[in-house]
C-alpha cells in the first residue's frame, strides 16, 4: 500500500523497518533520542527498540565515526546520525584513511556496513557553518558509497539499501527536503544504490539536478514548458557510484545540459557530471555545458545575499534561456521559493 | 576599559556591572518580543542565564585582550562592546552592521574591539585563541586571549589538543568554560567518562578555577585572579564556571515541556538570576531605585533606538555576497 | 644569478630567504627542526632562526590548524609542515569551518596570512595511507588557494608567493619532486598564484598535468615527439584559482586533451579540468577527453601493484595513440620510472 | 591461547614468553640482514626493544579477544599468530601473504586470528576498539578489545575523545600505550603540556596501570591484573609501559649519531634487554643451555624458512589492484 508521506516519515520508516528486521541495526549521535529526533527522522526510535538501540552520544564526531567502524566490522551496522554535514568534516581523516580502506586493507576478509547520515544544504539564515554539502570530497574516495536522495520515495528505498548494504553508505539528506511530500509503499523495499533517474523526460535540455536542486529543476522544467522549452531532469541519487550512462544518454539526445548543484561548482559534483560529458559525448553537445550551484563564497547569513548565494529554478530558467537564445520569460505570474517561505524558525 | 586594579570604588564596579547585564538581558528580551515577526532570520542561541559569566569574565579584560567564543555569545558581545546599534543592525541582517548580516547571531565578529569572532562548530575556535596567544607572547605583548566555550567544547578531542598546546607554550589564555550541563537536550551523564572536568584539567600544567555563583562580581574578581595567576605563573588558566540556561537550545523560548529538563531547577537558579541579584545588591549597598531605573530607562530607550535603526536600515546589494571572500 | 638546485633547496632557499627579510614567519609542525628536515626542506632554520620560529609540535593537526589561523590573525605569517597530505585530512574541519572563512566572516577585516605545505603522492611502498594527494577538497573550499610546485623553480617563487599572500594557500608538494633539480635563481622572487603554465609547446594534443605528472608528461611528449606525435604539455600550477583560460585555449588549438593527475579521478581536480573544456570548447574536441590517474582503489603496499596504481608516462603515451588511432609504439627501448628506481628506503 | 588461570607451570609461560620473544626478535634481525637487498619495500618501523610489551599483553588473551594496532607491529602480529610465512610473505609483498602485499610492514592484519588490523595515522584506530567493544558487549560476548599506540597517540585529540567514550560507555577495552619517550625524534618535553598522562588518564572513570619494566612475565601479570579489573569492574583499562626504541623511527639501522639521543641511554637499556632478560631467567630457573638453543635454532631454521618462501613466492598479478575496494 502506498501513501503520501513526508521526507521525514520516509526515513523514520525506513528506520523503523530496519530495525525491526534486524536487531544488529543500530542508531547513534548526538540528539537522535530527543524530542526533536533529528527534524522527526529518529522520533520514537528509543522509546520503541531502546537507549542501547538509539542513543545519544558525546561531541565528538571523528572518534565516534572510527566506533561505528569497529561495531561495523563485528557484524553490527551502526547508522551514525550528523544534524549536519559541516559536522561530519571533524571525521574526514576516519572516512579517507579508515573507513573507506578497511575492506581492502583486510583483503576483503572485513565489511563495513556502516551507513552515515547527514543533513546537507540551505536551512534558514544558518551562515556558513550550517549550510555545507560537500559530498564530492565523500565521493572521492574510493572504498565509500555517496547518496542523495530526492524524494520520499528514494529516502526510504536508498537508506533501507544503505542499511543492508555490506560496505559503508554516507546518505546525504538536503534540510529543505525533510517538509515535501510523496507517495511511499508502506512494505520495506530497497532503490539500487548507483542508478540516476529520469524524473522527467524531454528533448530540448537535460538539467542534471542532486537532492533539493531536482525539485527547482522540476519547478523550471515546469515554467519552461508552458513556453515550448521541453526539459528533461535527471536526478543523478548517487554520487558514487556514479550513473554516468543515464546522462550521457540523455545528452546525447537533448544536445544540450544544465547541472544544477547544492554546492560549490569548484572541484565539486558539478565537475564530475560536466567530466562525463568530455569524457564520453563532447561532439554531441550543441552548446557548452553550465553549471549552476553555491556562489564561490562562504553563506552569508541575510536573507537576501542567502538567496543569491544558493542557484533556483529561476537560475535554471535563465540558464536554458541562454542556451537556447530565446528571450528572458516574464516570471512575475510564477511563485518561486516556496519552501523558503514556507520554512521559518531556526534549522 | 583597560586591565588595572579593581576599582577602589566597587560602587562603580558594581554600577558598571549591572549595567552590561542589564543591557545584555533587555537586548534578548527585545530579540523574544520582535522575533515572531520573522525579520531577523538568524537561528538565536540566547545567553539568558550565563549573564554573570559574560559580563564578570569581559569587564576584566584590556582594550587589547581578545576574545573568541561561540554561536552563543549575545551577552559576551554586548558587555564588551555595549553596541547595541551594531548587534541589532546584525540580528537584521542589514547592511549598516559592521559584518552587513552575513553573520548573523552565531557568528558576530569586531575584531577592532577585540571581539575576535565565533565559531558555530562546537570547540572550533579554542585553538584559534591559542594561536592567537601565541601570537601575543611572540609579539612582546602584555594580553590575554580568552576562549569561551561550552561544556559540551570538553567532549571534543580539539578540545584536548589546544589545552595540552596552551599548557605546553604556556601561553596568556584564559579557558572559560560556561557549565550549563547540557549539549543542545544531552545531560553530561551521557557524555563525559568521568565525574569532573576541573579535577582532570587540573593535572595539566595550569591552574584551574571553580565557581558556581551567579554574581558578576564574584566572577570579576575571580577573573582578575585568573589574570593575575596567567601572569605570574605564565601558564594557562580554565575556570569551570556553572550556570543555567534559561531558554530552549535554540530559540527564544522556554521548553521545559520538552521532557528533558523540569522547570522546577529553573526557579531555584531564577532566585539567583544574575541580574537581579546584581540590582539587588545595588539596592543593599546604597543606591536608590530611582538611581536603577534611570541606568535601565537609558538602556530601554538605547536598546529601542538601535532596534528602530536596524529594521528601518536597507539590506547590503548582491555585490556584497562574494566581497571579502580573500584579502 | 641562477644555479641548479633539487626542489629540496629550492623550498629550503625560499624559507630561508623570506624568514630573513620578515621576523613574522615562522615555521612549525613534527619533525621540522629534527636532523631530516622533512626530506631536507626545513633543514638548518631552527639552527639559524631559533626554535621558536622553527619548533616541533605534539601530534595534533586540528589543533595546530587553528593555532596557525589565530597567529596569523594577529600579524604573523605561519608555516605549518606536513610530512604528508594524509595528516591534513586531520585538519578538514579547521579548513573547511574556520581558516577559509575567516576574512568573510570578520567582512574583510581580519586576514589569514597561512601557509600549509604538504608532501603528496607516491612515495615508496607506502600503503593507503602515506600516499594521498586530494588537492580538490581544498580547492573545493572557497577562501583557500591551493597550490602545486612541479618544479624547482616555481617551489621556491611559489612557496614565497604563498608566505607573501595575506590569504591561507595550501602548497602541496609532490614526494618524487623532491630529487628533481632544475634552474633556481639566487635572489628571492614570486611566481604569481593561479597562472597555469605551458611547459612545451605542441600542436596535436594537450597534455594537462601538474605537479609530478608533469614530468611523466614531459618524458610522454619526448618520446612520442620522436614519432612524430607534437605534444603540449600544460602544469596548472594552482587548483585554487583555477587558470582554465591557459588551458582551454591549448585545446582550442590542438582539438585533443589528456588529463594526467596525481589523484583519484572521481570527483578529483582532472574532473574540473574536464568540466572546463565542457563549458568552454566542446565544439573543439576533436575526440573525447580522457583522464589519467589513481586507480579507483586505496593505494596498494606492494611493487608491482604499486606500478599498477600510479599513472605514469607509459599511460599518457598509450592515451595519445588511442586518441590519435595510431598503432602502440615499441617502448622497448624507452627508459621509464627513473625516480622510482632512484628513490629508495622508507618514505 | 584462551583467557585462563595463570599457568601454575611457571617454567611452561615463561618458555611460551621466550618463545616469542625470540621468534620476534629474530624475525627483524632477519630483516635488518636482508633489508639492504632493497626487497621489501615497505617502510620498516622496528618493534625492537619493545617486545616484552608484544608479548607479554598478547600471551594473555583469548582466541576472541581483539587486538588493533599501529604501524609499528611486528611483535604484536608475531606474537598473536607465531606466523612468520605470512609475514615475511607480506613483507616481500607476495601472493602468498594473506594481504598480498597490499598492507606491507604497515598494514597487517589477520581478523580471523584476532588481529583486527592497525593504522599508521596515529591513533586512529583507537576508536575502531571502542567500537569493537561496544559490538562484543551488545553481542554478549565476554571479550577483551586491545588498543596498542604509542606515547605520540595522546597527543592527538581522538585519543581523548576514544578514551573519554569507552570509559563513558563502560566498555571492555585495554589501552596499551607503549611508551618511548619519543614521537618520530621529537621528546615529550616538546609535545605533553603535563607531567604524567597516567595521572590525567585516572581521573577519569577507568583503571590505570603502570609499568617500566622490561620483563615480559611482569607484562603478562600486569595484563591479567588489568583484564581480571575490565571484567569485575566493568570499566576500560588503561596500562602505561615504558619501553626503549633500539633503532631508528622508520628503518632498519640504528641512529645514535642523529644527536636527537645518546648510545648511552641504549646502553643502559640494553642491560634489560627484553629478550636476554627472559633468556637469563630461564637459564636460572633450570632450564639447560642446550634447551634453549633447541627453541632458538627451531625458530631460527623457522624463520629461515619463511623469508626463503616468500622471496620465492609469485607477486599478486594486476588484477588484485582493485580486488576488495568493496564487500
Ligand atoms: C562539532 C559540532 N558538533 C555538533 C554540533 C551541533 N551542536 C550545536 S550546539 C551543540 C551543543 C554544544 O553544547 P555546549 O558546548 O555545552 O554549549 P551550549 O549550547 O550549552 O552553550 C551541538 C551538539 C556543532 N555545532 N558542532
Ligand atoms: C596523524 C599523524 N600525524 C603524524 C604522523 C607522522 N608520524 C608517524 S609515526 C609518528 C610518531 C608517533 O609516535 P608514537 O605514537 O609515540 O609511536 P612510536 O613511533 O613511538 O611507536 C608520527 C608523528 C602520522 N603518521 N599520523
Ligand atoms: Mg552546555
Ligand atoms: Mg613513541
Amino acid at each position: 500500500m502506498t501513501r503520501n508521506l513526508s521526507y521525514r516519515e520516509a526515513i523514520n520508516e525506513a528506520l523503523v523497518q530496519e530495525m525491526t528486521r534486524d536487531e544488529s541495526v543500530f542508531v547513534y549521535g548526538i540528539g537522535v533520542p530527543d524530542h526533536k529526533g533529528i527534524f522527526g527522522s529518529t522520533s520514537g526510535l528509543a522509546e520503541h527498540f531502546g537507549s542501547d538501540r538509539c542513543f545519544d552520544t558525546p561531541l565528538a564526531e571523528d572518534s565516534l565515526t572510527g566506533f561505528g567502524l569497529g561495531a561495523a566490522l563485528n557484524g553490527l551496522r551502526p547508522i551514525y546520525v550528523h544534524m549536519r554535514a559541516d559536522f561530519l568534516l571533524l571525521a574526514v581523516n576516519q572516512l579517507a584513511n579508515m573507513v573507506s580502506s578497511y575492506t581492502y586493507a583486510s583483503a576483503g576478509k572485513l565489511k563495513v556496513p556502516l551507513v552515515i547520515r547527514a543533513v546537507i544544504g540551505r536551512g534558514w539564515g544558518q551562515g556558513f557553518q550550517h549550510s555545507k554539502s560537500m559530498y564530492s570530497i565523500y565521493g572521492h574516495m574510493p572504498g565509500l558509497k555517496v547518496v542523495l536522495p530526492a524524494t520520499p520515495y528514494d529516502a526510504k528505498g536508498m537508506l533501507i539499501s544503505a542499511i543492508r548494504d555490506d560496505n559503508p553508505v554516507i546518505v546525504m539528506e538536503h534540510r529543505l527536503l525533510y517538509d515535501v511530500s510523496g507517495e511511499v509503499p508502506e512494505e520495506p523495499y530497497t532503490v539500487p544504490i548507483g542508478q540516476a533517474h529520469t524524473l522527467r523526460p524531454g528533448g530540448d535540455i537535460t538539467v542534471v539536478a542532486a537532492s533539493w536542486m531536482s525539485v527547482e529543476a522540476i519547478k523550471a522544467a515546469e515554467v519552461l514548458e508552458k513556453h515550448g522549452v521541453s526539459v528533461e531532469v535527471i536526478d543523478p541519487r548517487s554520487v558514487s557510484p556514479f550513473d554516468s550512462e543515464t546522462i550521457v544518454a540523455s545528452v546525447k539526445r537533448t544536445g544540450r545540459c544544465i547541472i544544477a548543484d547544492n554546492d560549490w561548482l569548484h572541484c565539486g559534483f558539478s565537475a564530475e557530471v560536466a567530466a562525463a560529458l568530455a569524457e564520453h559525448c563532447p561532439s554531441e553537445l550543441k552548446s557548452p555545458v553550465v553549471r549552476l550551484g553555491y556562489a564561490p563564497a562562504p553563506c552569508p547569513c541575510t536573507r537576501p545575499l542567502e538567496n543569491r548565494f544558493y542557484a533556483n529554478a529561476v537560475d535554471i530558467i535563465r540558464a536554458a534561456e541562454k542556451m537556447l537564445g530565446t528571450n528572458p520569460l516574464d516570471l512575475s505570474g510564477e511563485e518561486f521559493y516556496s519552501y523558503e517561505h514556507k520554512f521559518q524558525g531556526p534549522f | 576599559m583597560g586591565f588595572s586594579p579593581k576599582p577602589t570604588d566597587a560602587l562603580k564596579l558594581n554600577l558598571e556591572l549591572y549595567r552590561k547585564l542589564y543591557l545584555a538581558r533587555q537586548a534578548e528580551e527585545s530579540i523574544r518580543a520582535h522575533y515572531a515577526e520573522n525579520e531577523m532570520k538568524t537561528p538565536m542561541h540566547m545567553s539568558m542565564g550565563e549573564e554573570a559569566i559574560a559580563v564578570g569574565v569581559v569587564s576584566v579584560l584590556g582594550p587589547d585582550d581578545q576574545i573568541f567564543a561561540t554561536y552563543r555569545s549575545h551577552a559576551i558581545y554586548l558587555a564588551r562592546t555595549e553596541d547595541s546599534d551594531d548587534f541589532f543592525a546584525e540580528m537584521y541582517g542589514k547592511e549598516t552592521a559592521r559584518l552587513k548580516g552575513k553573520g548573523g547571531s552565531m557568528h558576530m565578529c569586531d575584531p577592532e574591539r577585540g571581539f575576535m569572532g565565533t565559531s558555530a562548530i562546537v570547540a572550533s575556535a579554542i585553538p584559534v585563541a591559542v594561536g592567537a596567544a601565541f601570537a601575543s607572547r611572540k609579539q612582546g605583548n602584555d594580553t590575554i586571549t580568552v576562549a569561551f566555550f561550552g561544556d559540551g567544547a570538553c567532549d571534543e578531542g580539539v578540545f584536548w589538543e589546544s589545552l595540552n598546546l596552551a599548557c605546553l607554550m604556556k601561553l596568556p589564555v584564559l579557558f572559560v568554560c560556561e557549565d550549563n550541563g547540557l549539549a543542545v537536550h544531552t545531560p553530561q551523564s551521557l557524555r563525559q567518562g568521568y565525574r569532573s572536568i576541573a579535577a582532570i584539567v587540573s593535572k595539566f600544567n595550569c591552574q584551574v578555577l571553580e565557581e558556581t555563583s551567579t554574581d558578576a562580581e564574584v566572577i570579576y574578581d575571580l577573573t582578575r585572579k585568573a589574570i593575575n595567576l596567567i601572569k605570574a605563573n605564565r601558564q594557562p588558566v580554565f575556570m569551570h564556571l556553572q550556570y543555567y540556561r534559561y531558554l530552549e537550545h535554540v530559540g527564544v523560548n522556554e521548553d521545559f515541556d520538552a521532557g528533558y529538563r523540569s522547570r522546577k531547577e529553573f526557579e531555584e537558579w531564577r532566585q539567583v538570576d544574575p541580574v537581579n541579584l546584581q540590582r539587588k545588591k545595588l539596592l543593599g549597598n546604597g543606591t536608590s531605585e530611582t538611581e536603577i531605573a534611570k541606568i535601565e530607562t537609558k538602556i530601554d530607550r538605547q536598546i529601542e533606538n538601535s532596534l528602530k535603526k536596524a529594521k528601518d536600515a536597507p539590506f547590503a546589494n548582491d555585490a556584497e555576497l562574494c566581497r571579502g571572500v580573500f584579502s
